[in-house]
């Protein structure tokens, strides 16, 4: 069921240069929540209407209580980094259908991270259980790594090659050789499309998280299409919704 | 107390109707109110076939407002009778189509096509800013306005609602062109033709360079164009444009209107609609207003 | 790094310039500002004779803006000339004189009263929506347009500016007109016209039922008119409408304005104007511009 | 000089139902201001944009302080209640002409309030010094009267009756056989008609303050206009600006 809630920041702390961690305190969304999933978070001021979506990057089911990583990339986002434990925030969630947890059960899953699509793997990591291989791309200043360290085999890829592997996660693929049978991505849409062209060349399937703007989050409004291999089931077209169908869409479904 | 209101013999429970496009045929809002407690659910434009409609950036969003250029992507009239008017027929409120076309063929293709469906009202959208063919080219024109009420008429056997368009210069002479074609109720504003640029990538925010402005920003504008419209014309006025609460809505209804329709606000409330209905309710109890009617129009 | 432009030969230091009526003759701001620092300053509108305007309330906020009907209350051109320009000369600033009338001879009468005194641009009105007679009367129609520029031009020695209303079907036929009848440079947008019902009160919120609304609300709408005006006419044209920061006037800039004018934003930041000088030097330094006019009409 | 300065809120409290005090403290237009000035508070929600006007209070030109009284009318004012100790709040001021202290030196001064015309009265009692009468008018609640009553000889009219005289200012002057040199006075407009024909009745000067719609708070855009017996100085027809040329107008001067 999809809410909008008027929750609780429960702490917020700068984690890197422009990204922020935020746990927040939900009645109902947490609850529901999955990996892959997003929030839609509202800002207070009234100029600022549409709502921001963010992804999850852990869920506290018992403790009703979800975490959100995101960067300031303008006023929306800028405006969230100043809340403070105890502030409200209103949010819409959950949205999205989120990562196919079932599909890696029993496989070699590979996650993998890039940017600011890093925070999503870490519930799906934690979901999947300690055996998966985590390759993060960051473009410097690392963040989370320390916690997907210890979710799983964690490669790090950076552009400035300060850490890890110099470059970006296929990079990191291709020089630790990294092997799996499924893949699961968050990141630019070049990554995505490099990703797609790597799964179709291995013959693995590919679990990649889709971005796009956002009115409604919920389906309604059709702005968040992203262009499908098959006729999408909504409007009969080739458009699937990102924010419905998707976020997440097995790349061969996808034109990228 | 009286909440209901009568559009061409139709009898909505409350003056609310959610505004096309924003609403998907109420399927994802439904997670959110009971459509029952609405007026009439207008769904998005469908058209005779299916449209696959513009490239993203769809929609950007603006000050007190969004942009949007969705390009009237819709699955066709065939899957709209066949999913959407079954689902919506389960709740006890009032459907109303939008339909689109290119070609006034287009559009009564499909309005022909409605008669043997149990739909209320038709709302043709002939002020879509978006669209290369079709939509506003039809709105903008007198002459054009009351000749594809006229031929969209021939065909309907539903009350036929004429949508407006707020990028003309008098939108009086665009409602008296459709009231002399034979409109039974005018709907009015669609968006208002808006551009927004990164100044950063320097690039137009959305795809299609321009795109329909709505939300709360667009509101005066809306108000005065419903006011001005119900000095002009007999035919009943949905009103629309930034409503986002009974507040706004009983702007509109005092300037004129009989009933409104909620878009935008959906967005960043998807309660508003059912909010408004109950804040209608609870004005007219503190003004003890007995019977709606009585407030539309009421300013003048 | 050249921040200065060029209006119909008169060279401004940068493209900031205020808007007619939300800044008076620059005295009252001048508290705030140094005038100097600004490319032009445009005076409220002035008439042969003095104008008392409408009754109040005159103004009215709206979600992201304002309504206003001063109805270009004024004192007549004399009282003008002996006070408000000497005022000006005092600054090295553009002085651009903004000019209202009834009808086509009172313009005529004001502008040639200017030819003897020390202003550098005309900038005429033909675009209230808050009057009765004039303004926006002469604004919606190109022939009138048209013939109203071309009657001006006759009696004008300052180079002259068109002011264009935002109130039309088609903003590119007027700017078209205008060029025709000989404007030197077009300014856009001037007020979009707009309403507001007190529902407690059961009354318009300001006093001549309609007023023109301003404020950020209306950028997508200015941005839009002024992208497709630079597309449809040669001569350079002065964007207006919600500029509030520098990142606003770029906007404007890069859709196709030589200049821009910062109205209502003065009334909630009387610093808006110089910020806008200084933020459009930090951007031309961030992106390594050399000169303003390359950023010109650079994103079409 | 007028400025808009980013000030800091130093106390609020609520003193009567829907009735505000706050204390702000500035840098700048504390020292600079006068009794019968007013100030224009700035709302941090984007879609209301144009500036408060609130009447001074009390000002502690020494402490760079300034106090405020307002009723919850709207949207912005509700906002204002909300603000806390600490909280920033952007005004610009002082603004307007003030009452004229130096027409009450060595008179009779009568100062007269009226509801939220109440207020302004306080710091114009106290730099007129304690020999002046004071008379507020109340629907009900009565606010700052204890202070009032420090300030000099306060008389207290209320139209339910619930304390001093039932009905208005204009009844309590009349039953308390008020008399006066000159009349200092803020509140609703039928009021202030009353005090004129009062004046005009016994020949004596009375010094209002005005209230309309405002933009810019400085005399710039014309909005706030009255209707002046004369022909104003600066559009040379009848309108004189209550925010720059007033608030305080002599009644005389004014079509009420
Ligand atoms: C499904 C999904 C999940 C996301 N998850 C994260 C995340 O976990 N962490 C994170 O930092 N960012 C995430 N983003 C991107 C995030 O939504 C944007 O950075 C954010 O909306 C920017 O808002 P703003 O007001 O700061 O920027 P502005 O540029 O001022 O925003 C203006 C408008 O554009 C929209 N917008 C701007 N950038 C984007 C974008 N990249 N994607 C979608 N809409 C955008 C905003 O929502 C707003 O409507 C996600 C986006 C999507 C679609
Ligand atoms: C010179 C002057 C001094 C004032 N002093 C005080 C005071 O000391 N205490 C106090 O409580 N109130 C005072 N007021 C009235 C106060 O300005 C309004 O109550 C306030 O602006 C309402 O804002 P809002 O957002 O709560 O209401 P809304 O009705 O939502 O405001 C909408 C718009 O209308 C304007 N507005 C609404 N009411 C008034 C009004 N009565 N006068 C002017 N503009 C108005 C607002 O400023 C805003 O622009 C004064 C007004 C003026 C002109
Ligand atoms: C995303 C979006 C899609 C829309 N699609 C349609 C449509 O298909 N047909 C139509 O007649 N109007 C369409 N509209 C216009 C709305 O129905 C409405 O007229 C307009 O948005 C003003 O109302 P609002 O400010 O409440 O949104 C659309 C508006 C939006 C924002
Ligand atoms: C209070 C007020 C008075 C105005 N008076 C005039 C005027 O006298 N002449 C004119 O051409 N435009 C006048 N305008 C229009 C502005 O110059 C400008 O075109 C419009 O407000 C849009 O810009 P903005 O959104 O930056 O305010 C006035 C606008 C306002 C808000
Ligand atoms: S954001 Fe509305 S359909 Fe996806
Ligand atoms: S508010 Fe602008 S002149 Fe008074």
């Amino acid at each position: 069921m999809k809410i909008k809630e008027c929750c609780t920041v429960e702490s917020q702390e700068c984690i890197a240069k422009g990204i922020y961690s935020m746990w927040i305190s939900t009645k109902v969304i947490a609850k529901e929540a999955k990996a892959g999933q997003f929030i839609s978070l509202f800002s207070k001021d009234g100029s600022r209407l549409l709502p921001r979506p963010i992804s999850l990057c852990e869920i506290d089911r018992e403790g009703g209580r979800l975490r959100i990583v995101y960067r300031v990339a303008g006023a929306g986002t800028e405006e969230f980094s100043h809340l403070k434990a105890g502030d409200e925030v209103d949010i819409l969630g959950p949205l999205g259908n989120g990562f196919p947890i079932e599909e890696g059960k029993g496989k070699r899953v590979m996650l993998m991270g890039g940017g600011i699509g890093v925070p999503p793997m870490l519930q799906t990591a934690k979901d999947l259980g300690t055996d998966t291989i985590i390759c993060c791309g960051y473009r410097d200043e690392l963040f989370l790594n320390e916690e997907f360290a210890a979710a799983g085999d964690l490669h790090i890829a950076t552009e400035d090659g300060s850490a890890g592997v110099k470059g970006n996660v296929m990079d990191a693929v291709r020089e630790d050789h990294l092997e799996a049978d499924v893949i699961f991505a968050c990141g630019p849409a070049p990554m995505l499309r490099a990703i797609k062209a790597y799964g179709l060349e291995k013959g693995i399937p590919c679990w990649i998280s889709m971005e796009e703007k956002m009115a409604c989050g919920v389906g309604a409004c059709l702005a968040c299409v992203c262009q499908s291999t098959e006729v999408d089931g909504h409007s009969h077209v080739h458009n699937k919704r990102i924010c419905k169908d998707g976020p997440v869409f097995l790349s061969t479904e996808i034109e990228l | 107390m009286k909440t209901s209101v009568n559009l061409a013999g139709v009898e909505l429970k409350n003056p609310v109707m959610t505004a096309s496009g924003t609403f998907g045929s109420g399927a994802e809002y439904s997670e959110f109110v009971d459509l029952k407690e609405l007026g009439a659910v207008v769904t998005k434009g469908v058209a005779n076939v299916p449209w696959p409609g513009n490239p993203t950036p769809r929609i950007a969003e603006v000050y007190g407002g969004m942009l949007n250029a969705i390009g009237l992507q819709n699955p066709g009239i065939d899957v709209f009778c066949e999913r959407d008017i079954p689902f919506l027929k389960q709740f006890d409120t009032k459907i109303v189509v939008n339909v689109c076309g290119r070609t006034t063929e287009d559009y009564c293709e499909v309005v022909e096509r409605l008669t043997s469906e149990p739909v209320d009202l038709l709302e043709i959208n002939i002020s879509c800013p978006n669209v290369k063919e079709g939509g506003i080219a039809f709105g903008q024109d007198p002459k054009a306005v009351e000749a594809i009420t006229r031929e969209v008429k021939k065909y309907a056997k539903q009350p036929i609602i004429m949508k407006l368009s707020p990028n003309v210069t008098d939108i009086t002479e665009m409602a008296r062109a459709a009231e002399a074609g034979g409109a039974d109720v005018l709907s009015l504003i669609n968006t208002l033709t808006g551009m927004k640029i990164d100044i950063e990538r320097q690039k137009f925010a959305i795809a299609n360079k321009t795109g329909g402005m709505s939300g709360p920003a667009v509101k005066p504008i809306a108000v005065r164009m419903v006011y001005q419209v119900a000095q002009a014309v007999k035919v009943p006025i949905i009103g629309m444009g930034g409503i986002a609460s009974a507040e706004d809505a009983l702007e509109f209804i005092l300037a004129g209107a009989t009933a409104v329709s909620i878009g935008t606000a959906n967005f960043f409330n998807p309660y508003a609609t059912v909010e408004t209905v109950r804040g209608i309710e609870e004005y007219m109890r503190r003004h003890k207003v007995d019977d709606i009617n009585s407030l539309i129009g009421a300013v003048r």
